[in-house]
């Protein structure tokens, strides 16, 4: 319906943008350890791709597995989570219970086809910014070789009257998805 | 309908350099919710703050989002403005744009763009934050200082001369720590003893001062201000209020040939004793492990073999059948100083260390470290300040002192300087040359570490004034060689290989935590690093402080430390101590998780994975009054707000306030603006 | 089965129970039985077709059951794991239920026939493939006697997860995407599960809603995904979910997948003892993470 | 060559003919819905049920589905899982999407006018059901979703092929036969169906592909085929009638009278309250509204199926529960379905199709529990003790 509202917030993902892709990362991080090591990579001043969007929590210990759905629902391309190192949790072992609620995840969503290099886990303690730097990157040159995660945006509703989301139709999408996933 | 403020700062070119701030605030003009945007070169200034608190006030906003540097820097600089402009301070909130964006981004439109995004991110957030009272905590008004060396007692002398009470815990039997030891102390040459031994009395009779000698900290809960301790008091056989110390029962003791502690092996005491003559409180204890009658009840015979003490003692004050007891104090900070110990270079080693084989593990005689040298130079030591090597009490002529035993050595499995070694070599050399103006003393070292108040014009005098050799370099390999040691070296400046006949050898070993520090650490809850000295909680900002609230630390059980750096360590924590107890509560972020009980069904998934067992499970009534389930509930005062609980929650029925479901879920629908 | 009814009878007669909740003969085939009457307990069998994990009857949020009074509940071996999964979460306790184990050679994949019939590779629920507790431990009687190992069925769900596994990233994909497809949001599995017991299910949640209220494929995946996630360590198998699926989802590939991942990653095996701690809300130092950087 | 009579109603559609048509309607871009038989077995998704590894006959679903082609039409089929409901109600539907711009909000209705379209060989109690429904949808509401797609589409039933056990709609006055609802009526005969086009729309079908269909006027077989498809078709309401027979009359009033009777008060103590019975029900019409977000100040509004079994459809802003257990839960149930709707709109709010008896797993059998009211209704005596 050319007069619909667009509310699809995936809109500007059509896929003519497979060319230039630019991936879109969201990164849970934990407020002590990996956000205060991005902070030094920033007052280190090291350069890095601009495809992150940084959500800040107190720990990964915090993190739901329904934060990373939801980011893929919005549109997110690729996640990154990254907290403080086995035995450095500022909580003491938030990030112990979060290692293991995210290895389950990552189960789950391997075996339902996802491919698990969307999905960034990482350790990062406040001394780290260039790892930091180095997770971002390699994050962010995985996500573009996969290209675009329009095989999940395609499953967003169809709705008569409302625009639907761009992007190829589920099977395609699916099928492209997987194509990249072969590929690469 | 929320009125969201966004002000975006230039930070004078640190941002602006690479992002377009006034297109930033033109972009979050429309976006919902917003209601004013500005852009300003310095919002941190007085000027910028006053732009703040001029729009709150002139737009009625209901919430503020600073684009500008980390939380971390600012964020309390702009929730206080917030306040001051009558905005509760939680409805303020930081989009980090310098950090994250305009310092590690070149393209100006890239960078723009992802200032825009998080931005948004941080309004959406905003828009779900919730006015929050800060949580106030009652503060017990008593301090418990753990380790009586030289630290620990200056930190409980502060505190109690503060007017509050400090409970003063010691392992030994007596309080005073190494540099009770100590014969002289540099640079000044002044008697250890004569200005420690006044600070122990005062410590023992103040009165604000409760003192645990003999005993060990057992358990601690609880949170800042707030702490429950359990103390074990060792059993010591000897009544602390009963004994007058006269010492008669030292005298009649018949095992005498147990190696003295505070001698460091260089004299003999009995089974029942006192550490030493100045010893506070001056009460013998009884080491039962030596003691004949104990051992003979464990070789399980049928009547005791003695009872000599018990006898003699005219107090009655004996009394065989002690055991360990414990004590519960109500606490309100914590400070640790447990101190060091000595690394022996013998073949036992704790894990990660290795010994030194080469300088024949300890085993040749008159090849002794650097508290052994203390006691042979101290006038109240086992020669009377006579140098007189331990092998044949013979006058060495001849000393090789050697710095960096176990220090700077990596391989050895200590990396880090002691840092006082240079200092207390220089003062042995001196010492010695001072005794046996004919002996030579010869000093190996890597380099000389002198920095402090007329430390290196001490150095320099060893050498200058008093004639010590000092040699640049390491030594190879120590051993007996019929009655002298021979110690070879390098010259590294020469660079010639150097052979000593020495008559005596002292190491300057290296300085590690006390034994069983990494346990206290856990108990405490608060890190090690990887030798086991106790982290704080910033190398520069937070010296004293630890990684949890009301827990510091004094002296070198935090790292190698001379005298005048524990002591001032100590009265920083006596002030950080006296600062938390000036108020009656104390304020904390509200931070923390609170349980919905009309969802929760009492699974304890939460209470498992809170790290703080801040979790308990509660009754919930109908309204008639009887019980009808178990729900989840979170103390406040514990709960230190990881979140971790949350995340468990199956049905979601617990929200970490400043990080709740909903704040996040916004977040996250931010990101639908990419594009 | 006569041993089950005298029990029963006398349960019910001394008052030790108010009521008995096991299987009986219906219309359409096996059903759950709610026996209150002693002389009703002639009602009650035990046979291949007694799928039902009756547990899910004991949700204390099951009001209408609770108002029957003190239950004596019928227990295959994997029943008994999901009474001891409701111990564990506080939902439960002991005393307050008198469990009636019986020994167990394995049920069909469905309930609704007209006389039991013997297990062929054919008809057997894969899930009872190599049980690991066909006689309940954590029982307060336990009757019949001794069973017969299961067939092996046609395919075992490990075999069948492997085949899932085997396919490519975009095969799985098409296969999830399609049969999350068919949800149309019931929550049939969720309320027959005997350890989905939350007074509030997080997909009901509305501030904020995080998994879409409507049957369309992106809030079916993330309802799916959730609802595996919230059993991972905690399933005990027993398949109801899937069997009472109106649109026939395999959730059990799922959740089986999850017991292989806890099983691997953590030595867990979901047991009927209580004290067998759930590894979600466990970790040891040394656990994997080889997929973190 | 002889062309159908428009004035005659009943005609005789041949095998080949009803193909052709149906390849007619698809041609002209008209969408057809009718049963199709799935294979749940496609690769990959055969490891998914043993079903699929068993020898012999692999298992179909069989779905109501718009045609891609009229090869796929295939008329012999049973009641599909899920109702013809869908098609009218869907399972989610945009009712309207918003976004805000600043403080405007801008609202956009969705259309709710539809392209004609075709059901084909749709179930009798399937399409009873919409005609129940269309009366609360026009009630104090006139639901233009609803009765927009039902203006668009065109139905024609099959009279019942497959019956089991669990049918019973004859004892709720329809039949497998029916046309209510419905626009056409087939009846398999041999060589093909007879066709008897029963209001405008169905007559406006015949007419648009009147190549098609031959009137039944002609002897020649007429007469026989008559015969033939009268015998199916009473054979068929003797089956189903074995199953349950009831005087729905009295059932509606004892159940508005004995709302509190044990037989009433214990019914769901068995029911997981899973609500798979109302989402295959044909007749349950009821919806939730949700808002469902698309990022900021932007989504769309939608209703979306919900059931009267789950805890939180009579759930107040309170926390209080007026059905706060299963029992009442399932009441509500038998009682909306068999009196409070009968009493309103003069009809009883089901069609005898059994799927909620079917999909139950936990062995709530509509079948037996409308027996045991009947029982109740007729010998009140014997309720009462």
């Amino acid at each position: 319906m050319s007069d619909a509202i667009d509310i699809s917030g995936a809109a500007a993902t059509a896929g003519g943008e497979a060319d230039g892709f630019e991936p879109r990362i969201t990164a849970f991080v934990c407020n002590w350890c990996t956000y205060t090591g991005a902070d030094l990579a920033g007052t280190s001043r090291l350069h890095m791709a601009s495809n992150v969007r940084i959500i800040r929590l107190p720990c990964t210990g915090r993190i739901d597995p329904l934060f990373i759905i939801k980011a893929f629902e919005r549109g997110a391309d690729g996640v990154i989570v990254s907290g403080c190192h086995p035995a450095d949790c500022h909580y003491a072992s938030g990030n112990y219970h979060a290692r293991r609620r995210f290895a389950v995840f990552h189960g789950i969503m391997e075996l339902i086809g996802v491919d698990p290099r969307r999905m960034t886990f990482s350790w990062v303690s406040a001394s780290e910014g260039a790892k930091w730097r180095d997770v971002v990157d390699e994050a962010v040159t995985n996500v573009r070789a996969l290209g675009p995660f329009d095989a999940y945006r395609a499953l967003a509703p169809k709705d008569a009257g409302v625009a639907a989301p761009a992007g190829p139709s589920a099977a395609a999408a699916s099928a492209s998805a997987g194509a990249k996933a072969e590929a690469s | 309908m929320s009125r969201v403020g966004v002000f975006v700062c230039h930070c004078g070119e640190n941002i602006a350099r690479t992002i377009d701030c006034a297109a930033v605030a033109e972009a979050l003009k429309d976006h919902p919710g917003v209601a004013f945007t500005e852009d300003y070169k310095y919002m941190c200034s007085d000027p910028g703050q006053q732009l703040v608190k001029k729009a709150i006030e002139d737009n009625d906003l209901t919430g503020v989002v600073v684009a500008a540097c980390s939380p971390h820097m600012h964020e309390k600089t702009f929730r206080r403005a917030a306040d001051q402009a009558g905005l509760n301070k939680y409805m303020c909130e930081m989009a980090n744009i310098r950090e994250h964006c305009s310092w590690i981004h070149e393209d100006r439109g890239e960078a723009t763009a992802k200032a825009i995004d998080i931005s948004r991110t941080i309004v959406e957030k905003v828009k779900h934050n919730q006015p929050l009272e800060s949580i106030r905590i009652p503060v017990t008004k008593r301090a418990l200082v753990i380790g009586a060396g030289i630290a620990g007692i200056q930190a409980a002398l502060d505190i109690a001369d503060g007017g509050h009470e400090v409970v003063l815990v010691e392992k030994e039997a007596s309080i005073g720590g190494h540099m009770s030891q100590l014969s002289e102390t540099f640079p000044t040459l002044d008697c250890s003893q004569c200005i420690l031994t006044p600070r122990m009395v005062e410590a023992y009779q103040h009165p604000n001062i409760t003192l645990h000698t003999w005993s060990e900290v057992e358990k601690v809960d609880g949170y800042i201000g707030n702490f429950t301790v359990k103390i074990r008091k060792k059993a010591r056989s000897v009544n602390e209020d009963l004994c007058n110390g006269c010492g008669d029962c030292l005298a009649a003791c018949p095992a005498k040939r147990i190696p003295s502690e505070f001698e460091a092996g260089l004299a003999r005491r009995t089974a029942i004793y006192v550490p030493f003559p100045q010893a506070v409180p001056n009460i013998p204890v009884l080491d039962r492990v030596n003691c004949t009658l104990f051992k003979g009840r464990r070789k399980g015979l049928a009547k005791e073999v003695c009872g000599k003490c018990k006898e003699t003692c005219l107090k009655g004050a004996i009394d065989y059948d002690t055991e360990d007891t414990f004590i519960e104090e109500e606490i309100g900070a914590i400070v640790v100083a447990t101190g060091f110990t000595l690394y022996d270079i013998g073949r036992d080693q704790p894990e990660g260390l290795k010994g030194y084989g080469e300088y024949g593990y300890g085993e040749v005689p008159d090849v002794i470290d650097g508290l052994q040298f203390e006691r042979l130079a101290s006038a109240s030591g086992p020669t009377a300040g006579a140098i007189l090597r331990p092998s044949d009490g013979k006058e060495p002529k001849t000393v090789v002192f050697v710095h960096c035993v176990g220090s700077r050595d990596p391989e050895k499995g200590i990396s880090y300087c002691s840092k006082i070694c240079c200092m207390y070599n220089a003062k042995h050399a001196m010492l010695y040359k001072h005794k046996v103006h004919d002996g030579r003393a010869v000093a190996f070292y890597m380099d000389i570490r002198a920095g402090g108040k007329g430390y290196d014009e001490f150095s320099r005098r060893a050498i200058e004034e008093d004639g010590a050799e000092y040699i640049r370099g390491r030594v190879s390999r120590i051993f007996r060689d019929g009655d002298v040691v021979s110690v070879w070296g390098y010259d590294t400046l020469s660079g010639e290989q150097v052979v000593i006949d020495a008559d005596m050898v002292v190491l300057a070993t290296a300085m590690r935590p006390q034994d069983g520090i990494r346990e206290l650490a856990q108990k405490l809850s608060v890190s090690t690093d990887e030798h086991g000295f106790i982290n704080e909680a910033h190398p520069k900002l937070r010296p004293v402080e630890t990684n949890t609230a009301g827990v510091f630390v004094a002296g070198a059980c935090q790292a190698p430390r001379d005298i005048p750096e524990a002591v001032a360590m100590a009265s920083a924590t006596g002030a950080k101590v006296l600062g938390l107890f000036s108020a009656d509560e104390l304020e904390r972020e509200p931070a923390v998780a609170v349980v919905d009980e009309n969802t929760c069904i009492g699974c304890t998934r939460c209470a498992l994975v809170c790290p703080y067992g801040a979790i308990e499970q509660r009754e919930i009534c109908t309204v008639d009054g009887h019980v009808c389930g178990h729900v989840a509930y979170v103390n406040p005062g514990v709960c230190q707000g990881c979140g971790t609980c949350q995340a468990v929650c199956l049905s979601k029925s617990v929200e970490l306030q400043t990080f709740t479901d909903e704040q996040i879920f916004s977040e996250i629908n931010a990101l639908c603006y990419w594009e | 089965m006569n041993e089950l009814r005298e029990l029963a009878c006398t349960l019910l007669t001394d008052s030790t129970v108010h009521v008995i909740i096991g299987w009986e003969d219906a219309r359409r085939g096996a059903r759950p039985a709610f026996i209150t009457d002693p002389a009703d307990t002639d009602r009650l069998i035990f046979d291949t077709r007694c799928v039902h994990d009756l547990v899910t009857y004991l949700d204390p949020r099951r009001d209408n059951v609770a108002e029957l009074g003190r239950i004596g509940l019928v227990v295959k071996g994997c029943d008994a794991k999901a009474v001891a999964g409701l111990l564990r979460e506080a939902q439960l306790t002991r005393d307050d239920i008198v469990l009636i184990g019986v020994r167990c050679g394995g049920v069909l994949e469905e309930a609704e026939l007209p006389q039991a019939a013997p297990l062929t590779p054919e008809n057997v629920a894969p899930r009872c493939y190599g049980c690991d507790n066909r006689e309940p431990a954590l029982v307060d009687h336990l009757l019949g006697e001794a069973q017969p190992e299961p067939p092996r069925p046609i395919m075992t769900i490990d075999e069948r997860v492997a085949a899932l596994d085997a396919q490519p990233l975009e095969e799985r994909w098409a296969f999830w995407t399609e049969q999350f497809g068919k949800c149309v949001r019931c929550y049939a599995c969720r309320q027959v599960c005997p350890l989905c017991v939350c007074e509030r299910c997080v997909a009901e949640k509305t501030r904020p809603r995080w998994i879409e209220a409507s049957a369309h494929p992106r809030g079916n995946m993330s309802w799916n995904i959730t609802r595996a996630l919230h059993l991972a360590g905690r399933c005990v198998g027993c398949g109801e979910c899937e069997r009472f699926c109106p649109v026939g989802i395999p959730l059990s590939l799922v959740n089986r997948k999850l017991q292989q991942i806890v099983g691997e990653r953590y030595g867990y095996t979901v047991s009927d003892d209580p004290e067998n701690a759930a590894p979600i809300g466990d970790y040891r130092l040394d656990d994997k993470q080889e997929f973190i950087k | 060559m002889k062309h159908a009579d428009p004035t005659s109603t009943t005609y005789f559609i041949s095998d080949d003919d009803l193909r052709a048509l149906t390849g007619e309607l698809l041609g002209a871009g008209t969408e057809v819905i009718a049963p199709v038989a799935v294979d749940i077995c496609a690769s990959p998704s055969a490891i998914a049920s043993s079903a699929c590894l068993r020898p012999g006959v692999k298992p179909i679903d069989i779905e109501y589905r718009a045609l891609a082609d009229a090869a796929e039409l295939d008329l012999s089929r049973g009641l599909p899982v899920l109702s013809l409901k869908q098609y009218f109600l869907p399972e989610y539907e945009a009712l309207c999407c918003w976004r805000q711009h600043g403080v405007e909000v801008e609202v956009k209705a969705v259309p709710t006018e539809f392209a004609p379209r075709v059901v084909l060989a749709a179930k009798p109690c399937d399409s009873a059901a919409l005609a129940v429904i269309d009366k609360v949808m026009n009630w104090d509401y006139h639901d233009e979703l609803w009765n927009g797609r039902r203006e668009a589409t065109t139905i024609v039933n099959l009279a019942c092929p497959v019956i089991d056990e669990s049918c019973f709609c004859t004892a709720v006055g329809a039949a497998p036969d029916d046309d209510k609802g419905a626009d056409a009526l087939l009846t398999r005969v041999e060589g093909g169906y007879l066709m008897e086009a029963t209001t405008d729309k169905g007559r406006a079908l015949v007419e648009a592909h009147v190549a098609r269909f031959k009137a039944e006027t002609d002897a020649g077989g007429a007469e026989r085929r008559g015969r033939q498809a009268a015998e199916e078709r009473a054979a068929a309401r003797v089956r189903v009638a074995a199953n349950l027979e009831i005087d729905a009359a009295s059932v509606r009033d004892w159940i508005d009278t004995h709302f509190e009777d044990p037989l009433l008060a214990a019914l769901g103590v068995r029911c997981n309250g899973c609500g798979a019975c109302s989402s295959v029900c044909p007749t349950c019409h009821c919806f939730d509204i949700v808002d469902e977000e698309e990022g900021i100040g932007k989504g769309t509004r939608r209703r979306c199926w919900d059931t009267c079994q789950a805890p939180t459809f009579t759930l107040h802003a309170s926390g209080h529960n007026p059905r706060d257990s299963q029992n009442p839960r399932y009441r509500q149930r038998i009682n909306h379905k068999f009196s409070i709707y009968p009493l309103k709109f003069g009809e009883v709010l089901c069609t005898g199709c059994g799927r909620c008896t079917r999909v139950c797993h936990a062995g709530q059998d509509l079948v037996e529990i409308l027996q045991a009211i009947d029982i109740a209704a007729r010998r009140p005596e014997a309720a009462a003790t």
